[in-house]
């Protein structure tokens, strides 16, 4: 029935002691789509995340990943079908070097991380796929710094290059471009697109230029629940959406006050 | 590298000069800590119940040796560190879905369980000790009482458990124990299961630390409560912070310089001021050499180098 | 407004600030100038040193030299909660909301260092999503919602120098406009803020004078009437 | 011939745990005197003393007695009191022939199934410990019993003498309970042994548990209840830590007692100018030991443990610490025993005046006869 | 008489109040435990120590200036106190920040070298102390024999652990406590003078305990190792009530003091055992304790 979906879930509900933070949603993914998840602060688009990937339980409904159904299945299994996220606050390994960050993501493919009695040399060969990655979110230069020591933005970089080292069918970013310099963001953007390829993106973003950009389809939370849902246009022209999350400026650009325009233009 | 070699030409020729029930004791107790080291240096758990394996080894060694005449004294060890095994696959399942301190916590608990079922058994002798356990034969052949002989097969199984461990902190299943310590909701995300690769370094480690029990046991000749008790764990903690955490040779130097101090200063003039003394250098390794005595030296080298 | 016309009162004064995280010297001799009642900003890339000015004014830097002079006290010497007493407020750039505490108590928390400051009920009017979840474990808020609490917990305490870090950081646009507002109304209060932001359009238009950070040195002053004509100068350093 | 023209001796005693008082830094002042008042040295050959602290850990004994032996060519080994620590430094001995004298261990198997041809239990054992109260006290009405035991091998052993005994002369064992080692509270067990109704609560454990269970029967008013409480094992430094405020009345064992006559009022005054403290048992039994030893060095002209420890069966030994006190084959050194009472605060002169000796075991009913000895050194 | 297998009643509810009463003890030392590890995160293995030293003072003054019980059940836990913020001033304080397990190393040597200069110079048979004179004898309950000097223990016991928690719990002071401990530099650039307030903490975790060390003075033996026995007991209540729980801690220390006298009762043997049986039980099923909050 749902082939082109990859991802739905059906009358997803969380509550947390009697607080509805994510409430009947019906989300459909289609393959191949960049797919938006926005709304105001609170609405629950990191709850749905923590659903997605079994950081956190459903109090009720489903989840069905390319019509399997995946509600019961541990944060680990569903990552190694191909679901991966992103996290809203950097997450690394501070003690390795960006190079290694990378290369312990693409270990996860080889099939020997149980190998206590093989030397470490076996996993040189991932060096090269590591490069290329640490290139795209242009790191290159800090292969061989240890991340504790790279600025905020560098290590939000780092995550999602180690994201992608992960090959995802279904990628899951929350707010890839949070604490990035407007080039940055630009570069991230280009790369999400270039990632994108071949593969389903779901994401939470607060940058309106980057939503606009980028994605496919959009839907828009308030309150737990879905408030509505289309491509960007038909989105940011529905005043309700205007009026709970974009506020008086839909140029695009990031939210700010309304004395900006003028110097905008 | 070289550094290696002169410490094993050191290790072979030591017993000419220096006694060598002594050294066996070192090697024993240098084992425990690597053992140790592996879950606390190299995948970030601090298990607060290692004596439980140390014991076991020893004591079920013990009890074979002495009361299954035919056995040989590897098979004797083989089998004390096969049930430590056992043990640790069991603290792992009990234990390891447990957070930092309640994770030593609860290892802790376990292992004063298994002291409270050592007090009880009548087999290992409560109180007064399993005594008098034969050394017997390695392969049937060479006399272990004699004590060059022995110290030799210690040594020998003491630098393979070493190069094992040192194997496996380098190995890809060492580097996402490495991923684990640093950070282990990221490591889940990406698709470990990261409670299996805790679970088999932990028993690697009860492994290793069963067989360091099974060789004290036929080095002493005895096994006794104070192997299971409390202050063992702590004692092993204390010996590889003492050396370096997270160092390889670290827990070896820890335990070496522990096992020394203690021994000589009950020896001298300060012997009954052992604790206060021990406890003094407890205190200054962690105002001044917090990452121990090899972690110091490799601060200090890395500096002087860049 | 210009600067040295004397009825302005210097709040802030750094001279030739540097600054080390253990081995790694990062600021390399900061000089900056901030009057009462100015809104300035501190702009550059990812890593330049903008956070870790802020961080050395408020002495949680490994290590420090130079001058920081606050109300014309020099500060080098002074511990943090001394200079948070001189009328400092700092919002994180990590927010550093409490997990053991709840909404309410997380914004309660900063003891009030002078008169002045906003009512429980002015902050919830502005922030309703914090009444809302008000007695909720305090890291349980949503990221934005975490963001929110982090700003509006120190216009509780009267400070009457602000060192802002990335405040606009993960909020939905119609909170950002707000928090817009709230800065012009703060401004318009007398208070002194030091913004750090990514959001130059958000930034742009409050701001009286910009700075230009990079690799720990200032390499820019540029007053807000000069934006324009040194729009293609700044937009060099930001890479945009 | 006397080995390297030196007799070299070893102390070896928990010097820093809960035995610490017992036999301790205070035992080694005991062995240097004995050396000191024998003169320093025998037929020539200069008298040396090395030691150490056990730690309680058999391990640490066991290396250390080793290398002595091995190493240091020691040739006497005495001190010794946890029962581990013995039993792993006596096998060493035997293995190496050299001779050991225990005067601070407690348990009787180390002269039954762990006796070694190499070494002499000098001072006591729980069989002696627990003849003479349980006798004492039956004799005078104690009938029914409950035993609060210590829940090791040693706390056993005494609860089933102390029954044997209890029995044997006509009184009943009406409970008893194990509790384990240590109890820092013992009010759980002295409110059941309470409920019991028996007319004696003996203890059979030792240190902090035994002054632990009498400051806290004192506080449950046990005595004011009409009960009898009877510590097996309890020596004067707990006595003197319990303070006769909360000990009067008590009946123990002990197989010496500092003020019993002026030739122990002579040497206990002396040692006390050494150490501050006056000797307990196992300080006597270090020194006499240590002097015995020495004569049988000089009379045989050796320090091979055989010879040695062949004399010393040979010659009773007369002492302020003993009289006509025998070594027998299994190596227990027989000797008379006391019975004493602690005294009331009234009686008592001074903070070390703490017992009156009610009566003298004599030394063949106070020791396991080698009749029912499982030591594979006793000829059937 | 009425019997629950095989124990008289009246048997019972006398082991149930001394259970109670031997929890109250476990409920202060816990604590202060649980004060110091919720609070400063340091797991103090100096606590046995501090305990102890809070007994060895009250007999120690006595002896030497005759200070009497009421004015060390004051003074003792207050020169302890200063004793511990020294402790925090000159050592812990070089090692904020840093993992856990530092802490425990070093309070550990701190409590070895206390121990170890004590037992050089007192021994370890005991030093003489007896109950105050006002609390000599006891109260014939029935059903047993209540000395008053436990009551006593358990009332002041009480009341110490609950203003304890009121004061952490519903405080200003307490809420500073709490969020310093989470991030204290950013306590401090709120204006709050964060290392006092750890000096003051870690010495108030200590007063508690030196506090349950005078109450114990007069009742148990009084020795340097008496702490070293009870340390681990009192780290287990404290995991099982959570750690960094004040409420739970106290709420735990009761009910360990009553498991334990049950076990007492119906199997002695298991009685040092059985609190570690309970917590690996309900670690089991409730990781973060019974009263922790799950991080
Ligand atoms: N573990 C939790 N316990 C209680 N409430 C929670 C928990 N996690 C989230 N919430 C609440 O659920 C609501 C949704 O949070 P969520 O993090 O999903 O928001 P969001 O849409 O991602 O917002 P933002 O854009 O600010 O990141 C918030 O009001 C938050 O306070
Ligand atoms: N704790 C630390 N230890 C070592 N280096 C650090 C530390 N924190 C920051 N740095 C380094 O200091 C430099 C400046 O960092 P800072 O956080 O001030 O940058 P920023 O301008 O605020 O950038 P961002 O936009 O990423 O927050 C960076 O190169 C960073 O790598
Ligand atoms: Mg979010
Ligand atoms: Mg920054």
């Amino acid at each position: 029935m749902s082939e082109q979906y990859v991802l739905e879930t059906r009358n997803l509900v969380k509550e947390f002691k009697g607080f509805v933070a994510v409430d009947d949603v019906n989300l459909k993914i289609r393959q191949g789509d960049i797919h938006a998840l926005i709304g105001p602060n609170g609405a629950g688009k990191t709850t749905v995340f923590n659903l997605l990937t079994k950081f956190l339980i459903p109090t009720r409904g489903r989840i069905l990943f390319k019509g399997q159904d995946i509600t019961a299945m541990k944060s680990a299994a569903i990552a190694r079908k191909g679901v991966v996220r992103s996290f809203q606050i950097s997450a690394v390994f501070p003690h390795m070097t960006a190079l290694e960050n990378i290369r312990i993501a693409l270990q996860s493919f080889e099939g020997n991380s149980f190998s206590f009695w093989q030397s470490g040399n076996r996993l040189n060969k991932l060096n090269e796929r590591a490069m290329e990655l640490l290139d795209a979110v242009g790191l290159t230069r800090y292969a061989n710094t240890t991340t504790v020591e790279l600025a905020y933005g560098r290590k939000r970089a780092l995550e999602l290059a180690t994201t992608l080292a992960m090959e995802p069918e279904l990628l899951l970013l929350d707010e890839p471009t949070q604490g990035m310099g407007t080039e940055d963001v630009d570069r991230v953007v280009e790369l999400v697109r270039k990632a994108a390829q071949g593969r389903t993106v779901l994401m939470v973003e607060h940058n309106l230029s980057v939503v606009s950009k980028l994605c496919d389809r959009i839907t828009v939370l308030a309150q737990g629940a879905v408030l509505t849902e289309g491509d960007y246009e038909t989105v940011s022209a529905d005043p309700r959406v205007r009026e709970v999350y974009m506020g008086t400026d839909a140029s695009g650009e990031r939210g700010a006050p309304a004395a900006t325009t003028e110097t905008e233009a | 590298m070289i550094l290696n070699g002169v410490l094993l030409v050191l290790l072979v020729l030591a017993p000419l000069v220096m006694y060598p029930v002594f050294l066996m004791k070192i090697l024993c107790f240098a084992l425990f800590a690597v053992a140790f080291n592996l879950l606390l240096g190299y995948t970030g758990l601090l298990s607060f119940g290692h004596a439980a394996f140390l014991a076991t080894g020893g004591y079920t060694t013990g009890y074979l040796l002495s009361n299954v005449p035919w056995l040989t004294t590897e098979l004797g060890i083989l089998a004390g560190t096969l049930m430590a095994t056992a043990l640790g696959f069991g603290f792992a399942l009990l234990s390891i879905r447990r957070q930092g301190i309640y994770f030593a916590m609860v290892t802790l608990a376990l292992a004063q369980l298994v002291f409270f079922f050592f007090v009880q058994s009548s087999f290992t002798g409560g109180e007064d000790g399993m005594q008098g356990i034969p050394r017997g034969e390695l392969f049937g052949l060479i006399d272990l009482n004699d004590n060059l002989n022995l110290y030799y097969f210690i040594l020998a199984v003491f630098l393979g458990c070493y190069l094992l461990v040192q194997r496996t902190v380098g190995s890809p299943f060492g580097q996402v124990l490495n991923a684990i310590k640093q950070n282990e909701p990221r490591a889940i995300s990406l698709g470990y299961n990261v409670n299996r690769y805790k679970i088999l370094a932990f028993v690697i480690s009860a492994a290793l630390a069963g067989l360091a029990g099974s060789m004290k046991a036929v080095v002493f000749q005895l096994a006794s409560l104070n192997d299971a008790h409390w202050h063992t764990s702590g004692e092993v903690i204390l010996m590889t912070l003492v050396g370096g955490a997270g160092t390889l040779l670290g827990p070896v130097v820890g335990a070496t310089f522990v096992v020394n101090v203690e021994y000589q200063l009950a020896q001298g003039p300060l012997r009954d001021w052992v604790d206060p003394i021990l406890g003094g250098i407890f205190v200054l390794t962690v105002i001044a050499f917090r990452s121990g005595i090899v972690g110091e030296i490799q601060k200090f080298m890395r500096k002087n180098l860049s | 407004m210009s600067q040295g016309t004397g009825r302005e009162y210097e709040q802030l004064r750094i001279s030739g600030l540097h600054a080390f995280y253990g081995e790694s010297h990062i600021l390399h001799g900061i000089d900056l100038v901030v009057n009462r009642g100015e809104l300035v900003t501190l702009l550059g890339r990812n890593g330049a040193g903008r956070s870790t000015t802020l961080k050395a004014i408020m002495n949680m830097v490994g290590r420090r030299t130079g001058s920081i002079m606050i109300n014309g006290e020099e500060t080098m010497s002074c511990a943090p909660h001394h200079i948070a007493r001189l009328g400092v407020g700092y919002c994180p750039e990590h927010r550093g909301i409490f997990s053991s505490l709840n909404v309410q108590e997380n914004l309660t928390l900063p003891p009030v260092v002078r008169s002045g400051g906003m009512s429980l009920e002015e902050i919830y009017t502005m922030f309703p999503n914090l009444y809302e979840r008000r007695f909720s474990q305090g890291t349980k808020l949503s990221g934005g919602e975490q963001q929110m609490l982090a700003m509006a917990r120190i216009l509780r305490t009267g400070a009457n120098m602000l060192l802002l870090d990335e405040i606009t950081e993960g909020l939905a646009p119609v909170i950002v406009e707000k928090l817009g507002d709230v800065l012009i109304a703060l401004k318009e209060k007398g208070l002194t803020i030091v913004l750090v932001e990514q959001n130059f359009h958000f930034a742009a238009p409050l701001a009286d004078r910009h700075y230009v950070v990079e690799h720990g040195q200032i390499m820019e002053e540029i007053r807000a009437d000069e934006l324009s004509a040194k729009q293609s100068v700044l937009n060099g350093y930001l890479g945009v | 011939e006397i080995s390297d023209n030196m007799v070299k001796m070893g102390y070896l005693a928990d010097m820093s745990g809960t035995y610490r008082d017992l036999a301790g830094p205070n035992g080694l002042k005991a062995m240097e005197m004995a050396i000191k008042d024998f003169g320093g040295s025998v037929k020539g050959a200069k008298i040396e003393v090395v030691s150490a602290d056990d730690r309680n850990s058999p391990d640490v004994a066991s290396s250390t007695v080793r290398r002595w032996v091995e190493n240091d060519k020691v040739d006497m080994i005495g001190g010794m009191v946890a029962s581990s620590v013995t039993i792993a430094a006596t096998k060493i001995l035997e293995e190496n022939n050299k001779l050991g004298i225990v005067s601070g261990s407690a348990a009787s198997s180390i002269t039954n199934e762990h006796c070694t041809p190499n070494h002499i239990h000098y001072v006591y054992d729980t069989y002696a410990l627990s003849i003479g109260t349980p006798t004492a006290i039956v004799q005078e009405g104690g009938k029914t019993w409950f035993i609060l035991t210590a829940d090791y091998a040693f706390g056993h052993a005494m609860e089933a003498d102390v029954t044997r005994v209890v029995e044997a002369n006509g009184g009943e064992v009406v409970g008893s309970i194990r509790h384990p080692f240590p109890t820092p509270d013992f009010s759980s067990f002295i409110l059941q042994a309470q409920a019991s109704g028996a007319d004696v609560i003996a203890l059979a454990n030792a240190g902090a548990d035994t002054t632990n269970a009498i400051n806290t029967a004192s506080e449950f008013g046990v005595t004011q209840g009409g009960q009898t409480l009877a510590a097996l094992v309890l020596f004067l430094s707990d006595v003197h830590a319990l303070g006769t405020d909360v000990a009067q009345g008590i009946q123990l064992t002990t197989g010496w007692y500092w003020d019993m006559n002026d030739e122990t009022r002579a040497w206990s005054d002396r040692f006390m100018e050494a150490t501050g403290a006056r000797p307990t048992m196992v300080h006597a039994g270090i020194y006499s030991s240590t002097m015995q030893y020495l004569k049988a060095v000089e009379a045989t002209n050796s320090d091979d443990s055989q010879t040695v420890r062949k004399y010393m069966m040979e010659h009773p030994i007369n002492d302020m610490f003993a009289k006509n006190g025998v070594i027998r084959e299994d190596g227990r050194m027989v000797h008379d025993m006391y019975l004493a009472e602690v005294k009331t605060p009234e009686e008592s002169s001074g903070e070390w005046d703490l017992y009156n000796i009610v009566r003298t075991i004599p030394a063949d009913e106070a020791f396991r006869p080698l009749s029912e000895s499982k030591c594979k050194l006793v000829s059937m | 008489m009425s019997m629950i297998f095989g124990v008289p009643v009246a048997v019972l509810s006398g082991q149930l109040l001394i259970g109670v009463i031997n929890g109250a003890f476990y409920a202060l030392l816990s604590l202060g435990l649980a004060v110091i590890f919720g609070l400063l995160k340091i797991i103090n293995f100096a606590h046995g120590a501090m305990y102890m030293l809070g007994a060895m003072v009250t007999v120690i003054m006595f002896d030497a200036m005759g200070v009497n019980y009421w004015v060390a059940l004051f003074l003792a836990p207050v020169l302890v106190g200063v004793f511990g913020m020294l402790i925090e001033y000159f050592l812990l304080r070089r090692i904020a920040g840093q993992d856990h397990i530092y802490s425990l190393l070093l309070t550990f040597g701190a409590a070895l070298m206390i121990q170890g200069i004590l037992t050089n110079i007192y021994g370890v048979s005991g030093l003489r102390y007896s109950i105050p004179d006002l609390f000599k004898g006891g109260v014939n309950l029935g059903f047993m024999f209540l000395p008053y000097y436990r009551a006593w223990v358990i009332a002041v016991a009480l009341v110490v652990c609950f203003g304890t928690w009121f004061m952490i719990e519903k405080t200003k002071l307490g809420a500073y406590l709490r969020a310093g401990t989470e991030d204290a530099q950013l306590m401090q650039g709120f204006g709050i003078n964060v290392p006092l307030l750890i000096s003051l903490t870690y010495g108030f975790g200590v007063m508690l305990a030196a506090f349950a060390g005078v109450l114990a003075a007069p009742i148990y033996s009084v020795t340097p190792v008496m702490g070293s026995h009870i340390l681990i007991v009192v780290f287990a209540v404290v995991v099982i009530g959570g750690m960094g729980s004040i409420g739970g801690a106290i709420i735990t220390g009761v009910l360990m003091g009553v498991i334990e006298g049950l076990t007492k009762t119906f199997y002695p043997p298991a009685s040092s055992a059985v609190i570690f049986l309970v917590m690996v039980v309900v670690l089991m099923f409730r990781p973060a304790g019974l009263f922790g909050k799950e991080a």
